[in-house]
């Protein structure tokens, strides 16, 4: 890239909660578009173009329209950056791809379900395009997005954290979820966040999901050796791995 | 006169989620006048069930970004309502707080980052950084200060952790409180001064008015937006529990989202809703802007729907600094850094129903006896909307077709449906979208 | 060094800057002092470039090279190296070193001299056979054996020709394959097929071997085929590195750090070091 | 010897007048932390365990070691807060012996070296033992050395013993008593007492780890097994006294012109800690990495620096959601199958 990149934003089917976080970046917005030109950001600007050299897609893909976008995008983009766990690992929209999809229809929408192009399952970006980078996280970390674009801008393969969250709550000095009778994924979820539910006091539900090499299985025996049943370590998992492990298992 | 109009706005912008504008005239007669929404379905209804109390908060959150924090409490007082939880006194001032945190932030970036653009007359906001510098830094510092206290109260402004069923898992120290005491007395001053530049800008606003129903919670004491019994400007006073015979969902053939209505085909929610009915607990300095912009109740004309967003940010101000006063007051009660309230898990049905930024937002969640969600509604501000703004559409659309052209008219609905705030990513249901 | 930490590097700047193979570039750098780096052959410097970090790389040249400045031979193959290789002459680098424990020149002294490099095995050697060279006379017969993967990796090309060239220096190359098209005369084979290409005495030989892990297990073999006592084999071992100083812990092989008791081991004491080979 | 009362006047003192920073041990939840002492009665002496040692005082769980400006290059950075610190128990105290020695170890570590000067170190002698905590069999439930003030709980007051001079000049402010036999008797056995108080015992005396381990390396099956369960989380890493690794990253301002070069704690246990470019990973199996940390705690480290790097304060046990990091139970078990 010679000159500013060009970035467009583009979301799918999600909360819209990731381009608030830029947003929220506040003053530092304006250090962002001194370093990258913002052709497109449908949550805040009118102008629209479709020459682009980096995509931020935020949001799962659901139905055809979405996928065909998506291709879209794909090929307008040199680098093409998932926003968000929706787009990087299907995130909530995933618990229902371990529901039952005409169930679920119908207790939205009745008898007008089939009115819906809806996949049977909530998928994430990378499921349907080449996906060069992430920045995960429901909703992403400011910081961390602020790094990604810092290293595409330099030319550099960013540093996204392959250790699980329990890293980042030890040296935040938490009291483990598991020492307070609470459940937590921690341990196989993708680091990053800082910790930052545990250090609010509450527990990792993985949002950021699975690490590349997850123990899993060990993380399942822990679970029910506190006290889960099998079904209820499945609901865990399901919150927001669900995409993900039919991916994995899929290789 | 033989004029033909086409207006096509796909995908909107400066609105969250997707919808477009479709309107087809000929010869001063109107063949087709939509808003139509064409948002993936997200099927949250259905993701909830199976689900446990202790999660239905956390994914219910994440139905809307922009108002987590208003969805995580309106799921988490159906979930205390279904089993009987109290909340303690602070807690639910801290959560009051919390609430006006979020429609402070919700309403400073609608009005300053994507309404404010339309009045000066750019595309967006970006170029407001060379126009406008001194403007945007002011609007940027409130935003900023919004954002730091729903930070503050819930860990983090969007997808809150510290809201938990029956409290807070942390809570702000009293130094935090204090400070953030001091930040809202400061922002006073950026407040008028944000509300005198719109308030030059203000002969902008389209003046169209359509007579119609507003659709609110109700308070004899305060202006409800944490409790409140359910409101209409037609109907008057109903209980929560009653939501469904008010909000009444339908399907209409020309549009792609449930619509609700009550008294007349459609009816309006949101700040100028929650202003029309309860004008009279608005905060003193909150009452002083309304007058300042001519803004009395019943107002009628849905663009003003942005000063009533401010004048409920300076409302939201001066009642967070009473709030905390109270707090202080009553002294911090300690608990620890991961509380977690004694809750007694049983069966039940529980009805939330907040005022969020965008209006009145409702859920409804059924628990079995080991607190797994068996059924769940939710009814969201935007669709509530949806009617009004074709309705406005429908009315709007002919008075200009005479002497506007067709980019004053794509404009100014443009600028209608935005006026509505819509945040269309949260729309839980929608019917199937014809293209033209 | 003199700094305020041992984290500070030292600016300097890059005065040349000669392409080898499609990955590989030379880089000659001086220090903003102007002193020399001081090194021994088989050392390395801490690279750092701002704001995108530092990659521990063998100084490449002799200590016995005329001028204050050093050279460099990097692949690129991530962060920090792909960023040099974007770099200009007369732009500024920082760095931190010489580290580490090199050959130790003194025990090479009055010997035969086996030089073994694979790929980029052949950057520290390199620094070791020039000084050789530059004191050819402390020094008995000495033979280098080379290999790449293909003819287009193959880096110094004409100091290669000059060390060919050389009376008592025996040089064998090899390519693991050579695609079609592409001219090359010299042997086909991996590294340790040259091994029987050269006749060395193994009482008074001393070999340094240099190259990826794997090379290592093969070569050894050979070598002890030919009766090459293990004390008599140097080699150069590469870990991830954070600090270069004994501290971050990434560079250790079992009990030792590579940083400080290495780059370069003497075979005999790390043979039975499991993590090691 | 310190009456209670005079002690709380005297931190409080502290707190307020001191102008170094004064931390100490406070509740956190139902747990100990080293904080920022706000008031004295918030200080907790009779704590069992804390769950970060105080080594985050002199190596930050992250610290910026350099600054740059694209255009003007690296500057060294070293931010100094100095430090009284209130309540560390013996093994601690121990454990920053051995950090000392490690840092200041051929290559100055200034970062670690002038964070650690700039700090007075107050112990107390342990009121309150930890399930998980080992200290007995380590030799370290007690030390005689390496403190500036060393305060025993003797009832209504503290007995205090001067480590150093700038012990010495702390105490200039505090109301001291010279102490009686009694007091010496009573501090006496105290430190004795708390040697039996111990429930997880090595059942070898530390001194043999380095040959055991040595012994057991090859013991795959044995290593296999026990890290079955091994989530590669680092937690035993990362709450160690003794464990000292790091990773260093760059971070750039968005204006991309400046940043800071920062490190940050690492583990062993991870599983890129290892790794180089290309992906080749040096430690790529779990039970490679579980068994280089019992290594490097028994044996690597007392090879180089005359150490047991483990001062048995039990911290990697409790911490370790698989329960697999006991080592009292890997020595322990070690024992029994190297018989
Ligand atoms: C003693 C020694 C001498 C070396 N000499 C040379 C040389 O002369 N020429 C050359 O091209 N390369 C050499 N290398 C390898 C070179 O250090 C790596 O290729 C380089 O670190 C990769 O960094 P990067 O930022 O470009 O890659 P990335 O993959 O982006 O590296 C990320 C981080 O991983 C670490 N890392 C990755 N690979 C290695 C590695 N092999 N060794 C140490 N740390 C690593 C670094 O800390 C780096 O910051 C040497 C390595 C060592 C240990
Ligand atoms: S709370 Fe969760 S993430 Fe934190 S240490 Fe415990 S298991 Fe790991
Ligand atoms: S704490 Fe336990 S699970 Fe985590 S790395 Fe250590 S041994 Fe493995
Ligand atoms: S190895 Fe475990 S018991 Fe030993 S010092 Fe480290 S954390 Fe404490």
């Amino acid at each position: 890239m010679s000159g500013k990149p060009k970035a467009a934003f583009f979301d799918l089917a999600g909360c819209e909660g990731d381009q608030l976080q830029i947003a929220n970046l506040e003053e530092k917005v304006l250090d962002l578009i001194n370093i990258v030109e913002v052709v497109s950001f449908r949550e805040i600007m009118k102008e629209h173009s479709d020459d682009y050299d980096i995509a931020f897609i935020e949001g799962s893909v659901t139905n055809d329209h979405l996928a065909e976008r998506l291709e879209e995008i794909r090929e307008n983009a040199s680098i093409v950056v998932g926003l968000g766990s929706c787009a990087t690992i299907g995130g909530i929209n995933s618990i229902r791809n371990s529901q039952d999809h005409e169930e679920v229809k119908h207790r939205v929408y009745g008898d007008q379900a089939d009115l819906f192009p809806s996949w049977d399952k909530a998928k994430a970006i990378e499921d349907v395009i080449k996906v060069d980078y992430h920045v995960h996280g429901c909703p992403i970390d400011r910081d961390e997005f602020i790094h990604v674009v810092e290293s595409l801008v330099l030319g550099k393969d960013p540093e996204i954290p392959n250790y699980p969250v329990c890293v980042e709550c030890k040296l935040n000095e938490n009291i483990c979820a598991f020492e307070r009778d609470e459940f937590c994924v921690g341990p196989v979820t993708r680091a990053g966040c800082d910790s930052c539910c545990v250090n609010e006091g509450t527990i990792c539900w993985g949002c950021r999901g699975l690490i590349d090499n997850p123990n899993d299985d060990a993380h399942s025996d822990v679970l029910e050796e506190y006290g889960l049943s099998a079904e209820e370590v499945m609901k865990k998992f399901n919150l927001y791995f669900g995409w993900q492990q039919e991916a994995r298992k899929d290789e | 006169m033989s004029k033909e109009v086409n207006v096509d706005v796909e995908y909107l912008t400066r609105v969250e989620g997707h919808g477009n504008i479709v309107v087809n005239a000929k010869d001063g007669k109107i063949e087709k006048c939509e808003w139509q929404v064409v948002e993936a379905p997200r099927f949250f209804e259905s993701m909830v069930v199976g689900r446990s109390w202790k999660e239905l908060h956390h994914i219910t959150s994440r139905i809307c970004g922009i108002c987590s924090i208003g969805h995580s409490l309106t799921s988490l007082k159906a979930t205390e309502e279904a089993m009987g939880i109290e909340i303690s006194q602070q807690d639910e001032m801290l959560r009051k707080l919390a609430l006006h945190g979020e429609n402070m932030q919700s309403h400073i970036l609608h009005v300053g980052y994507l309404a404010l653009p339309d009045l000066a007359g750019v595309g967006s906001v970006i170029p407001l950084a060379s126009s406008h510098p001194d403007e945007l830094k002011t609007v940027i510092g409130l935003h900023r200060l919004a954002n730091d206290m729903s930070k503050l109260l819930c860990g983090r402004t969007t997808h809150p952790q510290r809201l938990i069923p029956g409290g807070f898992s942390k809570l702000p120290t009293i130094e935090e409180l204090e400070t953030l005491k001091g930040r809202l007395a400061d922002s006073v001053e950026d407040l008028k001064a944000v509300a005198s530049f719109v308030k030059g800008l203000a002969s902008r606003f389209p003046d169209f008015e359509r007579e119609t129903e507003f659709f609110s919670l109700g308070h004899d004491k305060e202006y409800p937006l944490y409790d409140g019994k359910l409101k209409s400007s037609d109907t008057g006073t109903a209980l929560v529990e009653d939501y469904l015979s008010m909000t009444n969902e339908y399907i209409v053939p020309q549009s792609t989202a449930k619509y609700t209505k009550n008294n007349r085909e459609a009816y309006m929610v949101g700040a100028l809703a929650r202003l029309n009915n309860n004008y009279d607990n608005l905060s003193p300095m909150a009452k002083e802007v309304a007058e300042s912009f001519g803004l009395e109740p019943v107002c009628h004309n849905p663009y003003m729907n942005n000063v009533a967003q401010i004048v409920e940010v300076v409302h939201n101000v001066e009642d967070s600094i009473r709030l905390i006063d109270l707090v202080l007051d009553m002294g911090l009660e300690e608990q620890s850094p991961y509380h977690q309230p004694d809750i007694d898990v049983r069966a039940g049905r529980g009805i939330g129903a907040i005022e969020v930024p965008r209006g009145i937002l409702f859920h409804d969640y059924t628990y079995d006896d080991d607190g797994i969600c068996t059924e769940a509604n939710a009814i969201i501000p935007t669709n509530q909307n949806h009617g009004n703004i074709q309705y406005d559409m429908e009315s709007l659309v002919p008075q200009m077709l005479a002497d506007k052209t067709e980019k004053e008219i794509e404009l100014a609905l443009e600028m209608l449906v935005r006026a509505y705030d819509p945040c269309i990513s949260c729309s839980t249901h929608y019917v199937d979208v014809k293209f033209v | 060094m003199n700094r305020h930490s041992i984290y500070e590097p030292e600016n300097a700047k890059i005065l040349n800057i000669r392409e080898q193979t499609e990955k590989e570039k030379l880089f000659e750098i001086e220090l903003e002092s102007g002193e020399p780096l001081d090194h021994d052959p088989g050392q390395f410097v801490e690279l750092s470039i701002a704001g995108v970090g530092e990659a521990p790389i063998s100084i490449t040249s002799s200590p016995t090279k005329e001028g204050a400045s050093f050279e460099l031979c990097v692949r690129a193959v991530g962060n920090v190296t792909n960023a040099l290789h974007n770099l200009k002459i007369n732009d500024e680098v920082g760095i931190r070193g010489p580290f580490g424990t090199g050959f130790d020149v003194e025990e090479f002294k009055g010997r035969d001299v086996l030089f073994i490099g694979g790929g980029l095995g052949l950057a520290p050697l390199r620094s070791l056979i020039n000084y050789v060279i530059d004191r050819r006379d402390e020094f008995g017969k000495t033979a280098i054996l080379y290999g790449c993967r293909e003819p287009c990796e193959i880096l110094y090309e004409d100091e290669l020709d000059q060390w060919d060239e050389m009376t008592n220096m025996d040089l064998h190359q090899t390519v693991d394959r050579c695609p079609e098209g592409v001219c090359w005369e010299g042997n086909i084979g991996v590294i340790t097929t040259l091994i029987p290409h050269v006749d060395f005495d193994p009482d008074t030989t001393i070999a340094a071997v240099c190259g990826p892990p794997i090379m290592y297990r093969f070569v050894m073999e050979e070598l002890k085929n030919r009766n090459l006592p293990d004390e008599q084999v140097f080699l150069s071992l590469e870990r991830r590195m954070k600090c270069g100083v004994g501290k971050c812990g990434h560079c250790q092989i079992d009990g030792l750090y590579t940083c400080q008791e290495g780059p370069v081991f003497n075979y005999a004491d790390v043979k039975d070091v499991e993590e090691a080979l | 010897m310190i009456s209670k009362e005079d002690f709380e006047a005297f931190v409080e003192r502290l707190v307020k007048e001191d102008h170094r920073e004064v931390v100490g041990v406070q509740e956190k939840g139902d747990k100990f932390v080293f904080d920022e002492l706000k008031a004295a009665k918030d200080l907790r002496l009779d704590y069992d365990v804390t769950i970060l040692p105080p080594k985050k005082y002199f190596m930050p769980q992250r610290e910026t070691l350099v600054k740059y400006k694209v255009k003007d290059g690296h500057k060294a950075v070293n931010e100094i807060t100095p430090r009284i610190i209130l309540g560390i128990h013996p093994y601690d105290l121990e454990a920053i012996r051995q950090m000392d020695k490690v840092f200041s170890d051929t290559y100055e570590d200034k970062n670690y070296l002038k964070k650690r000067e700039a700090s007075v170190l107050v112990g107390v002698n342990i009121e309150n033992v930890s399930e998980w905590c080992f200290a007995g069999s380590m030799g370290t439930s007690t030390i005689e050395e390496h403190y500036d003030l060393m305060l025993t709980d003797i009832g209504d007051k503290y007995a205090i013993e001067i480590g150093s001079e700038k012990g010495f000049e702390l105490l200039d402010e505090a109301d001291v008593m010279e102490a009686s036999e009694d007091d010496i008797s009573a501090v006496k056995k105290k430190k004795e007492g708390v040697k039996e108080k111990f429930e997880k015992k090595l059942d070898l005396p530390p001194e043999e780890l380095p040959i055991l381990l040595e012994r057991s390396y090859g013991n795959t099956d044995f290593w296999k097994e026990h890290s079955e369960k091994c989530y590669s989380c680092g937690s035993c890493n990362l709450v160690c006294p003794t464990c000292y690794c790091f990773d260093v990253k760059d971070f750039n301002e968005l204006t991309l012109d400046e940043g800071e070069r920062i490190r940050q704690w690492d583990g062993c246990l991870l599983e890129e800690f290892a790794i180089v470019a290309g992906d080749e990973n040096f430690r790529e199996n779990r039970y490679q990495r579980y068994r280089h940390r019992f290594m490097r705690k028994g044996r690597y480290i007392h090879d180089r620096f005359g150490d047991i790097a483990c001062v048995g304060c039990g911290r990697c046990g409790s911490h370790c959601v698989p329960d697999i990091a006991d080592p009292t139970e890997i020595y322990n078990d070690l024992k029994e199958v190297t018989k």
